[in-house]
């Protein structure tokens, strides 16, 4: 069913340095295809900088970090048009038009300008504002093009930085319908929230953040979360 | 599902210089700052250098390219100034455009607005110098060189500077000088394109065709280091 | 001045306490003695010029300075082109050394020319080709020296350096071209000019005299800048076991909230 | 000024530039010696750490 075993995401003691600063001291994670991942902790763990250095954008110094089956600290470039990153900026050109933004990211990773389309209405993004240049939007509308954006290149590794922040009711809705609908299609997600009771009912599995290193991994104790059929809640099997 | 090789740079630069010019025609940044500064510069000169003497007359060249020098580098500030904000450099990064497409993209871009920008400029000088335009090959020869050495390094530069806090300032100070040589050969073929000079004109094309294709080949190469790390 | 004991270069031997070494000493001292022959040779004993007269003494130092700093710059290109392939810290740390010692012998070499044109010209300043050139790539490379000054961390700021250290060197040739059409045309007594070969005897041996000293002492001060590079990059770098452990400490600290479930951690 | 005299502050600037900046180089030298531990004071001994750098 999955071409490979080898975890989506692998990692073992993985040091990785904002200038001089050790954001990530040693970070050991498995994540299997068809995850979803929630990422807990408190502000200044390592959360981004664990998602920025999956999405190969800042450099592993030491340990061992394997994505998507590439070596990041290799070469951390191949593995970039897989990953569809979500950060706390939006990526987008304030005096282009919203359609115009999508457009550009879209055809910039190889899908067409249809896929971009398709992902502005996926994320309830109105038609009437297609055409108005993104710097008229709100901060909620903006993060929906930023999501759609990244829908619209089908990545197969999601890593979202907080994609409820700044959305409403409606809007969370849509990024975990989005969630669930990207793992049952065999993509996986990492996801760093802090709208715990929300997250906790699409992850799969909780892993706690501090201090630049993996506190607590749920996969390897008991946790309430509600049984998921597709997974077993047992210690990492490898069995699937 | 993308086009590799040369092909899938051309495209690549394509999209991206599609993008800027589309940012340009929307924020008319270029024609509502760049240009009118630029025009306001060839004022400047007349007010500095008393308008009735040869003086004024004689720098028309040096003046001229002076001014395009100045607009280029306000230019370049915007175009990269536009990637620095909202993190679209990570975007960029993580899309799968290819480095030395982006590049050349901006390039592109850069060149249209500076030849643009050029033609203008030479009609104001035409009409506030009252300079008579003639060799209008060579002239030609000159300027389209030199926009080419022009907007390849200011690309390169650009490109290295869009991380940098200070880099409004700091940009100036790496491009200009080396800029210079195009400056002594666009102002020189300039004039001996305008019979002010008994010398051989295209010589200097020659030398701004290599500065030209120098800088591109360089610029496409640092690129993606850049665009990585800078 | 140092305290590194010189018996033979034993494993045992104690850390040294600053950048000299045996074989710095050994060439600091032969600088020392060349400078020193220089100055009898290239002032007193050998005569004034036919043509230039007096002029030639500061054509020995002219000379030397230039050729240093073309050859620190070349260093830098093949460090920065270097570093851009094998990504290794040693090029980089070599490539930024060449550059501030470049820099300073190009400021030197304008020197002597300004010099050398109030002898010749009355005047400090004449856009004769070879002043004009220097003065230009003097600026090209205090950009170089003027990025490498911004914090930033070792990998973007090496990044960064050996891009303008590549683009300020393919750019000399062309500067060199553009000034010599742009002022060389009308020939005037430009100080490269006057390279005579002609000159011989002690003359002779003062120019080439002073171009090997002053590679040698050009090569004791490579050495000993890279080791300041070298130690800066370590004194910086020290930190980062003890930052590492701090940070598994920080963890440690705030295990108690995260079991908590408190949601006060926005 | 006369022409010696030009030549004079030629000589005796160029020794004294090189020699300040000598001994900038050589005080910068020291002063980092000491805030580093001993053992990674030297290229030779520390070829590891730039092994360690040797990635993308």
């Amino acid at each position: 069913m999955r071409p490979t075993l080898e975890p989506v995401i692998h990692l073992r003691s993985a040091v990785a340095l904002i200038g001089r600063f050790p954001a990530l001291a040693g970070v050991d994670l498995d994540v299997e295809s068809g995850e979803v991942v929630l990422l807990r902790g408190p502000n200044g763990a390592g959360k981004t900088t664990l998602l920025r250095a999956c999405a190969g954008l800042v450099p592993v110094v030491s340990g061992v970090a394997r994505v998507l089956g590439s070596d990041l600290v290799a070469d951390r470039s191949a593995v970039r048009r897989r990953v569809g990153l979500l950060g706390h900026a939006t990526h987008l050109y304030d005096d282009l038009s919203v359609s115009e933004n999508v457009d550009f990211w879209s055809r910039a990773s190889g899908a067409t300008s249809a896929d971009g389309r398709a992902a502005l209405d996926r994320l309830g993004v109105a038609s009437r504002l297609h055409e108005l240049p993104v710097r008229s939007l709100s901060a909620g509308q903006r993060r929906r093009v930023s999501l759609a954006s990244v829908l619209a290149r089908r990545p197969e590794l999601w890593l979202l930085d907080e994609p409820h922040a700044g959305l409403d009711a409606a809007g969370r809705d849509v990024v975990d319908g989005l969630m669930a609908e990207a793992a049952s299609v065999g993509a996986t997600v990492l996801f760093a929230s802090h709208e715990l009771e929300r997250a906790e009912s699409v992850a799969h599995r909780t892993v706690v953040v501090a201090g630049g290193v993996i506190q607590v991994d749920d996969s390897a104790l008991e946790h309430g979360i509600p049984e998921n059929p597709s997974r077993s809640d047992t210690e990492v099997s490898d069995e699937d | 599902m993308r086009t590799e090789g040369v092909r899938g740079v051309v495209a690549d630069a394509a999209l991206v210089a599609g993008k800027d010019l589309r940012l340009e025609r929307r924020s008319k940044v270029g024609l509502s700052q760049v240009l009118p500064f630029a025009l306001l510069v060839i004022l400047l000169f007349a007010f500095a250098l008393d308008p009735d003497r040869r003086v004024l007359g004689a720098a028309t060249p040096g003046l001229y390219w002076m001014v395009v020098l100045f607009s280029a580098v306000l230019a370049v500030q915007r175009s990269f100034g536009v990637e620095g904000e909202d993190d679209v450099l990570d975007a960029l990064r993580l899309s799968g455009l290819s480095a030395p497409g982006i590049f050349l993209g901006k390039v592109a871009a850069l060149m249209v607005q500076l030849l643009a920008l050029e033609f203008v400029l030479a009609i104001a000088v035409a009409v506030f110098y009252g300079t008579e335009i003639s060799g209008i090959l060579l002239l030609a020869g000159v300027t389209t060189t030199a926009t080419v050495g022009i907007a390849a390094a200011g690309g390169t530069y650009g490109g290295l500077v869009a991380r940098i806090r200070g880099r409004d300032t700091l940009l100036p100070l790496l491009l200009l000088p080396l800029l210079a040589p195009v400056l002594i050969s666009a102002t020189r073929g300039t004039e001996v394109a305008l019979g002010r000079d008994a010398g051989p004109g295209w010589p200097w094309v020659g030398l701004l065709g290599i500065f030209g294709a120098v800088y591109l080949t360089l610029g496409a190469l640092l690129f993606r280091p850049l665009l990585e790390d800078a | 001045m140092t305290t590194t004991t010189t018996q033979a270069a034993s494993d045992r031997r104690v850390a040294p306490t600053s950048t000299s070494s045996t074989a710095t000493r050994v060439l600091g001292i032969s600088s020392l003695v060349g400078l020193a022959l220089l100055v009898i040779f290239g002032v007193f004993v050998s005569p004034p010029d036919a043509e230039l007269g007096q002029t030639i003494r500061i054509l020995y130092m002219h000379v030397p300075t230039v050729s240093v700093a073309y050859l620190a710059f070349l260093i830098t290109a093949v460090g920065s082109a270097m570093y851009l392939w094998k990504r290794t810290e040693f090029w980089d740390l070599l490539a930024a050394s060449a550059a501030e010692i470049g820099v300073v012998f190009f400021g030197l070499t304008i020197l002597n020319g300004m010099l050398w044109g109030k002898i010749t010209w009355g005047v400090f300043w004449r856009w004769e080709p070879r002043l004009t050139t220097t003065a230009v790539l003097l600026l090209t490379y205090l950009g170089y020296l003027a990025v490498r000054a911004i914090p930033a961390d070792p990998r973007t700021r090496a990044t960064r350096s050996a891009a303008i250290g590549l683009l300020a060197v393919v750019n000399i040739p062309i500067v060199h071209k553009a000034v010599d059409w742009w002022r060389g045309l009308h020939q005037e007594r430009t100080i490269f000019g006057t390279t005579k070969p002609e000159i011989q005897g002690t003359q002779a041996f003062a120019a080439y005299l002073g171009l090997a000293v002053f590679l040698l002492l050009f090569a004791w001060l490579l050495i000993h800048r890279f080791r300041v590079a070298f130690l800066a990059e370590r004194a910086a770098e020290s930190g980062l076991g003890a930052a590492i452990a701090e940070r598994r400490q920080e963890a440690s600290e705030s295990s108690a909230t995260a079991v908590s479930h408190s949601e006060g951690d926005r | 000024m006369s022409t010696t005299g030009y030549i004079v502050v030629a000589w005796v600037g160029t020794f004294l530039a090189v020699g300040v900046y000598a001994l900038w180089v050589l005080q910068r030298g020291r002063a980092l010696s000491k805030q580093v531990a001993p053992e990674q004071r030297r290229w030779m001994k520390s070829t590891d750490t730039n092994a360690k750098d040797a990635s993308q």
